[in-house]
């Protein structure tokens, strides 16, 4: 911090250890909170849903497209199921899927993360060069053939995602576990004999893991938006209700031309709003975990004058 | 919404013929209507033209182009009878071996050249050669053909080794195509009849035609622009020119025709969008198709999983359970007709119309199945063979969307005779594949769709022996109904192949391979501006059937 | 040059990249249950003989790793094998494609990335103010929108007003004179929901990086001394803090070039533009081998060569890395 | 009237809290032309604020009363815009971290022949002749201008940023901790280096340090400072020896000489928080000779008893005021006079 930020005591109070770094970043930044508050709110809906759920999301219970009435708040969609149930238990499916998809990709990017910034040499060049494929591949093409040689099931969407998404986890935590590995009391444990397990468990996941969740609740929204996508190109079971496949009936029986907007809009503002949770919430963590945004010397605000304050006559 | 050139190209290579008159549009052939001539036919469509290569292209409404691109002998009129085209007049040998053609006098290609019986021959025989190579997608209209020779300009006489009930129906879906163009292709090994794009030239100039119009721009998977073509010997057609223009998706389609991009849109309209185009002033024409949608039970005798499928209860029991109503007002918002036989109503004189399908009654079903001896096991199941009676339902892309609807209210009525199925997605290659594996012994349910073309030959073909591996997605065999199907293919006269027809179909219907769920009628919009359209029973007005609408269409 | 062997290990990287893309494009498509001879099946009349030429004409009778190494032969050629579905060479047509794909994403990209810059140094010199928040929360919205989505909405809303599908209205230069300004401003014209969509979608994330690094740069010593040196804010951000604040965007770029193809996908679909995005899917519903090999050969090339031109970019932008 | 006489100056910080931390307490002080003045105390008394507020360069959160009258005029009036015309023409900076004060970019040559572009020259060649001058004037050959500043070593990247300073021929220069981050050989090249240009060029300067033996070596006055405000001011001989605050007298007892004879003695405690109010004597509870009036009254910066030996000797000490004064202590060690 530049010298006047340590005068000007902006530094306030450092939280004890990176949890509570975590805590105070999300009690600190509304964006957080609201972000934070998002997510759960869709959990608790999803877990609610077989509860809450107005109308059974296989039976018909109105008309094809028929518009948002008394009964059907959010009117119905090309088969005559209720449009806010299925949002409802859409939802379920997709946080399993995002949550499971995301689990994975964190379990497979983190332990290569580990294993080849840890270990280096030849497994980290062998396992670079896969994540680079991984990264290099468009991702929405290379989920299409997977997808289409398995077979649109639940559990082979979760499998392309995570596949997908163990890539970029990989390359963020290498990076880190060889920043931390550099550091003199890593190289001192080494020194005094402790055990590769014991460095990477004691030592290296405490720094790693909140980075990590940082990158979990990122990967979340990515996850999200992949489903939807699959969805969308029809990759997933149709059979299946998820937000994606709300969003691809819709498109497949031309909601847009039978102007049945409550077919689209409903679905895609939830999806928008749970990314844009998952995204508000892990920008903060990264926010709360990069110290390095310091004090701003440039800013539109100016620094404000007053009027002069009382002195004693003769002082200089 | 899934590319679906696939199903639709069977429409190619049967013979054709068109429905009943009850269908057509009022105006008839002379064009007695008024309005201005000239103008140009927007079409859209979701189906792209995949190749102007009659060797490879397999989207119909490549065949549509080609039906107004080259010259044909025969067309269907109004009425769905065999009309002159090229050829003026013909007639059979007393064998049914050998069939002679009298062609147009003095026709010529666009770009002058004499067009002749020798080309009609020539196009035969160079065929022929290759029939079993690159030519392959043109085998099944040469069967049982020996050979083809013009004695003059305008005769051609084409030799069978056996008589064959639908040469005219051949002969309909045969371009004839111009030698200058052809002939370096149909050399050695014939390997440039595949590879040659069959485009108007980089200069800018049409392609060769011998029919109404003349191709003047292609570009794959988005347009194929076509002017009148002046050399034309046919009546003149009122418009100017049309174009063919290609959506990704049905919502894309439609806002183009609702924005005027557009004038007039074919065949998969989607039927949700119907209402709200008629609000908007649009003119929508539904009609009975004959494509069909087909819940399949494998009736393989040497099935080795579920036998029960095999037993005619099980599979009358599932047909009680079907609605077909409840299917038509959800699936298809009624704008399809119950299904029964695999003959469609809209075939016209084919259908057996004495085929009545089986009411929607879960009581006679469960009532069945008990009778049958499988009982109801634990979790709402009946039991058969030791276990559940729960079936997978193999369930290929071409039927998202409606098909999606209809599995769910099956699903919900066989669950309530103590009958599970589940859908089992796939794409096209992966359900074909799923269904023949290991010769049809192995998949219990499927569903699918057929749209033949009009002549009841290749849908009666499907469930012949001789198609397993091939055309047959249900692995029905036997051997009586193959001898029928062989005999029916060789009878000339009309009345006979009619009754025997009926008898396969009543034959099959018992059998149970398919129940046909509905005739999804076509769906076509066209803005208000225009008229003159001559709707068909296969994809409506625009279709590879005969020349008629985009001769008579104009503004109105 | 400064640095020169830095430059040739990454090119090393990039080509050894490239050839296990090619490697496991190659097999991922042998998985594929079905080939197109199967694809063929319900051909009418497609009798055995036909399918079996086909089974020739395409080498699926050969063992995988012979059909490999046939592969690469024809590949070092440049030949990538012809289209199953439309005997065409698949160069040519993929190339046909890459011409109408990469005006709109080009554009669609650029426009991503400059709007994204422009909101990311505004909100940070205006940290703390309504428009930070607004142009903040915005990005990320924008970012959430699933791309199929905010395609349908722009198809609704705008679809009036701007042409929704398609690169041209081919009608005007075949039924009457058109010049070629005329043709362009009409492709031009059905160029703005495509690539508005894509700008849309791919902004957001520009904004949120640029600001932060912005944020970070402002707080640097040599932002002071610019400003101690009697520069207006406007030129201490554009001499000092911007160059700086850049850095990070480069890496960015070339990371998030394969979730721009993953867009280009959903918006060639939704406004039908004749695109590699179009062309892949239809390659995978036809099971058409030697496009979709080709496409995903372009498309990983193109992702490479994107990394690395944004490698050399950051290396020649950063003096101090020594390479 | 001096060159710079700076009058009464406050900076206050508002924290996110809400909180407002007063940094700078009504610091004041007179500059001559060619006159070095030091301004001395332990780290977080406020001494880079008060040279930033001289020329305005404050975060946003910062607020200022006060006044800086460079020739009469006082040019921290308007705020922002009127003190900028003034930046490097006539007040420029020379910052401690040397290490990133340069842009790491831009090549060193670019950075100093900016403010020249920009106030003086409008041809970027002559700009470009003129930044190879001041360059050589600092030492550093004029062929380096093309170089960055990772190339530099910490010695030449201080002498560049000095020369940058002097680009356009400020009247003072304000150095904030310049040698801090350099070792003591290249800490003496660049002390000299300072001394020869102020005698030579009539720059002023304003040398930030807690290193006292450097104030004492270039400095002919100094100014202590503790909590926000000066505690004292003198000619750097008297301010040595003639020590009147307790403070001061502490702080040299607190700093090792090279001869380490005397016993080192640490002050206890920690200066006070700046962001609470204080009663009395801000240095009260760390101060050894604390009398009543501390307590209460806070001690204002008046003229002692002078010696009637040149410059004014100021102090803010209850003690003072009574006529005696704390027993000074013995001379600082040789290394103490300059």
């Amino acid at each position: 911090m530049s010298a006047i930020a340590t005068e000007a005591g902006l530094a306030g109070t450092v939280p004890r250890g990176r949890a509570g770094l975590i805590r105070q970043a999300i009690t600190e930044r509304k964006a957080a909170a609201l972000g934070l508050g998002i997510i759960v709110f869709f959990i608790i809906l999803a877990v609610a849903a077989p509860l809450i759920v107005p109308y059974s999301t296989t039976a018909r219970s109105c008309a094809v497209f028929a518009p948002p009435s008394a009964s059907h708040w959010l009117g119905c969609d090309d088969g005559g199921i209720d449009m806010l149930s299925e949002i409802i238990s859409g939802g379920q499916i997709s946080l399993i899927i995002g949550f499971a998809a995301t689990l994975i990709a964190m379990l497979i990017g983190g332990g290569v993360g580990i294993a080849s910034g840890y270990f280096g040499r030849w497994l980290d060049i062998m396992l670079m060069r896969i994540t680079d494929y991984l990264l290099v591949i468009p991702d929405l093409a290379f989920a299409m053939v997977i997808a289409d040689v398995w077979g649109p099931s639940l559990s082979h969407v979760i499998a392309v995602i995570a596949i997908l998404e163990w890539a970029t986890t990989a390359r963020i935590i290498r990076a880190q576990v060889m920043s931390v590995k550099e550091r003199v009391y890593i190289k001192r444990a080494r020194s005094i004999g402790a055990g590769h397990a014991r460095i990477i468990g004691r030592h290296i996941l405490p720094q790693v893991g909140p980075l990590l969740m940082a990158n979990t609740v990122l990967t979340v929204a990515v996850a999200i938006y992949l489903e939807t996508a699959l969805a969308f190109l029809g990759l997933e079971d149709p059979s299946t209700t998820t937000w994606g496949t709300i969003l691809e009936h819709a498109f497949d029986r031309a909601a847009v031309s039978a102007g049945a907007w409550w077919a689209i809009v409903p679905d895609g503002l939830v999806i928008t709003l749970l990314i844009m949770g998952c995204f508000l919430l892990g920008q903060a963590i990264e926010d709360a975990l990069n110290p390095r945004l310091r004090v701003a010397h440039l800013s539109s605000r100016r620094w404000a004058l007053r009027p002069l304050a009382g002195r004693g006559p003769d002082a200089i | 919404m899934r590319l679906r050139t696939r199903r639709i190209r069977m429409a190619l290579a049967a013979p054709l013929a068109l429905a009943t008159a009850a269908a057509v549009a009022s105006c008839s052939a002379s064009g007695a209507g008024s309005g201005s001539s000239g103008g140009v036919l927007h079409i859209g469509t979701t189906y792209p033209i995949d190749s102007m290569n009659p060797f490879v292209a397999q989207s119909d409404y490549s065949y549509a182009v080609y039906e107004y691109v080259y010259p044909q002998l025969v067309q269907y009129n109004a009425r769905l009878g065999i009309a002159p085209d090229f050829a003026r007049s013909w007639s059979v040998s007393p064998d049914g071996k050998s069939w002679t053609f009298h062609t147009v006098p003095h026709a010529r290609w666009s770009d002058g050249t004499p067009l002749t019986a020798a080309d009609v021959a020539w196009t035969i025989n160079e065929v022929m050669k290759y029939k079993n190579g690159p030519a392959g997608q043109w085998a099944g209209l040469l069967e049982h053909m020996t050979g083809a020779t013009a004695p003059n300009p305008t005769t051609v006489v084409i030799r069978y080794s056996t008589p064959v009930a639908n040469v005219l129906a051949q002969m309909q879906s045969m371009s004839v195509l111009p030698r200058q163009v052809w002939a370096p292709y149909f050399t050695g090994k014939g390997s440039g009849l595949k590879t040659f794009p069959n485009q108007p030239p980089a200069n800018g100039k049409p392609m060769v035609s011998g029919g109404p119009f003349e191709l003047v721009r292609y570009k794959a998977n988005q347009y194929a622009l076509f002017k009148r073509n002046p050399n034309w010997w046919g009546p003149k057609p009122k418009i100017e020119g049309f174009g063919l223009q290609f959506f990704s998706n049905a919502d894309a389609m439609v806002q183009a025709l609702k924005d005027g991009q557009v004038d007039f849109v074919g065949e998969y309209t989607p039927p949700t969008a119907v209402a709200a185009l008629k609000k908007a002033g649009f003119a929508v024409t539904t009609t009975p198709s004959i494509s069909m949608k087909t819940f399949i039970i494998n009736t393989n005798p040497h099935k080795t999983t579920h036998r029960e499928l095999l037993d005619p209860r099980v599979r009358e029991a599932i047909e009680y359970a079907t609605d077909r109503s409840q299917i038509i007002k959800t699936a298809w918002l009624g704008l399809a007709a119950p299904g029964s036989t695999i003959i469609a109503p809209a075939d016209g004189s084919w259908h057996d119309s004495g085929i009545k399908a089986l009411p929607f009654d879960l009581a006679k079903a469960n009532a069945l199945l008990n009778a049958a001896g499988y009982k109801m096991g634990p979790n709402g199941m009946r039991i058969a063979g030791g276990h559940p009676m729960s079936y997978n339902v193999i369930f290929p892309p071409d039927e998202r969307g409606t098909g999606d609807r209809t599995f769910q209210i099956m699903q919900s009525d066989l669950a309530k005779i103590g009958i599970s199925i589940s859908q089992q997605n796939m794409d096209d290659s992966a359900t074909f594949n799923a269904i023949s594996h290991d010769s049809y012994r192995t998949f219990d349910m499927a569903m699918w769709d057929w749209v033949p073309p009009v002549d009841p030959d290749f849908m009666l073909s499907v469930v012949t022996c001789a198609q397993l591996g091939n055309n047959s997605d249900s692995g029905y065999c036997n051997s009586a109904y193959d001898r029928m199907y062989a005999k029916q293919s060789t009878l000339i006269s009309t009345s006979a192949r009619r009754a025997l027809i009926g008898q396969m179909q009543r034959y099959l219907y018992a059998a149970k391979p398919y129940i046909i769920l509905d005739y999804p009628d076509i769906i076509e919009a066209h803005s208000p501006k225009w008229t003159g359209f001559v709707v068909a029973p296969v994809m409506g007005s625009v279709n590879s059937l005969s020349t008629q609408t985009l001769l008579q269409v104009h503004q109105s | 040059m400064r640095g020169g062997d830095y430059v040739i290990r990454r090119v090393g990287f990039a080509l050894l990249t490239i050839f296990v893309a090619i490697t496991i494009n190659f097999f991922l498509f042998r998985v594929l249950p079905g080939t197109v001879v199967t694809d063929l099946a319900r051909v009418p009349h497609a009798t055995p003989q036909l399918r079996h030429a086909l089974t020739v004409q395409f080498g699926l009778d050969k063992p995988k790793w012979e059909q490999y190494l046939i592969y690469l032969r024809e590949l070092a050629r440049g030949n990538m094998g012809i289209s199953f579905a439309t005997q065409q060479p698949v160069s040519q047509l993929l190339l046909n494609d890459l011409k109408n794909t990469i005006p709109m994403v080009t554009i669609g990209t650029l426009g991503a990335i400059v709007v994204g810059i422009a909101t990311g140094i505004l909100s940070a010199w205006r940290r703390g103010s309504v428009s930070d928040h607004l142009s903040t929360n915005l990005a990320i919205a924008f970012y959430a929108f699933p791309t199929q989505f905010l395609g349908l909405m722009l198809l609704i809303l705008l679809g009036g007003l701007l042409p929704t599908s398609g690169m041209e209205n081919p009608y005007a230069g075949v039924f009457g004179t058109q010049s070629t300004v005329a043709r362009l401003q009409d492709i031009g014209l059905h160029l703005i929901l495509p690539a508005l969509t894509l700008l849309l979608t791919l902004y957001g994330e520009f904004t949120l990086i640029m600001r932060s690094s912005m944020l970070e740069t402002l707080g640097e010593d040599y932002v002071l001394t610019a400003r101690a040196k009697g520069l207006t804010d406007r030129r201490v951000i554009a001499r000092h803090a911007v160059r700086n604040a850049l850095l990070p965007i480069a890496t960015l770029v070339a990371l998030s070039i394969g979730w721009i193809v993953g867009g280009a996908i959903l918006v060639e679909y939704i406004f039908s533009w004749p695109g590699i995005g179009q062309a892949l899917w239809q390659a995978i519903n036809q099971r058409d081998y030697p496009m979709l090999q080709g496409g995903f050969l372009i498309l990983a090339i193109s992702v490479v060569v994107v990394n690395l031109l944004a490698d050399l970019a950051y290396f020649k932008l950063d003096p101090r890395i020594s390479g | 009237m001096s060159l710079i006489e700076v009058r009464d100056l406050n900076v206050w910080f508002t924290l996110p809290g809400g909180r407002e931390l007063h940094a700078v307490r009504g610091v004041g002080f007179d500059l001559d032309a060619g006159e070095r003045f030091g301004l001395v105390g332990e780290s977080g008394c406020g001494k880079t604020t008060t040279i930033l507020a001289m020329m305005g360069l404050l975060p946003p959160n910062a607020s200022v009363a006060g006044e800086v009258r460079l020739a009469g005029t006082n040019i921290l009036a308007g705020g922002e815009d009127t003190v900028r015309p003034h930046r490097w023409t006539d007040l420029a900076m020379v910052f401690q971290g040397a290490m990133n004060a340069l842009n790491p970019v831009c090549t060193v040559g670019a950075q100093i022949a900016e403010p020249i572009l920009l106030h003086r020259e409008s041809s970027a060649a002559a700009a470009r002749k003129r930044a190879g001058e001041l360059l050589e004037l600092v030492g550093i050959p004029a062929g380096s201008a093309a170089r960055y500043p990772h190339e530099f070593s910490g010695g030449m990247r201080q002498r560049a940023a000095i020369a940058m300073a002097l680009a356009c021929e400020p009247k003072a220069l304000l150095a904030d901790e310049p040698t801090t981050a350099l070792d003591v050989m290249v800490q003496a090249q660049i002390l000299d280096l300072l001394v020869r240009l102020s005698d030579e060029l009539g720059l002023a300067l304003v040398l930030v340090t807690h290193d006292l033996p450097v104030v004492a070596q270039i400095c002919q006055r100094a100014g202590v400072m503790y909590a926000g405000e000066i505690v004292e001011t003198a000619a750097i001989d008297d301010l040595f020896h003639a020590t009147r605050h307790p403070y001061t007298r502490l702080l040299f007892a607190a700093t090792p000489d090279l001869y380490g004879d005397e016993q080192v003695v640490s002050i206890p405690g920690a200066p006070p928080r700046l962001d609470e109010p204080v009663t009395g004597c801000p240095f009260r509870p760390r101060c050894d000779s604390v009398i009543g009036r501390c307590e209460r009254e806070r001690p204002l910066l008046r003229l002692a008893g002078g010696d009637g030996s040149g410059a004014a000797h100021a102090v803010a000490c209850h003690r003072d005021d009574a006529g005696g004064s704390g027993a000074p202590r013995a001379a600082m060690g040789a290394g103490g006079t300059p």
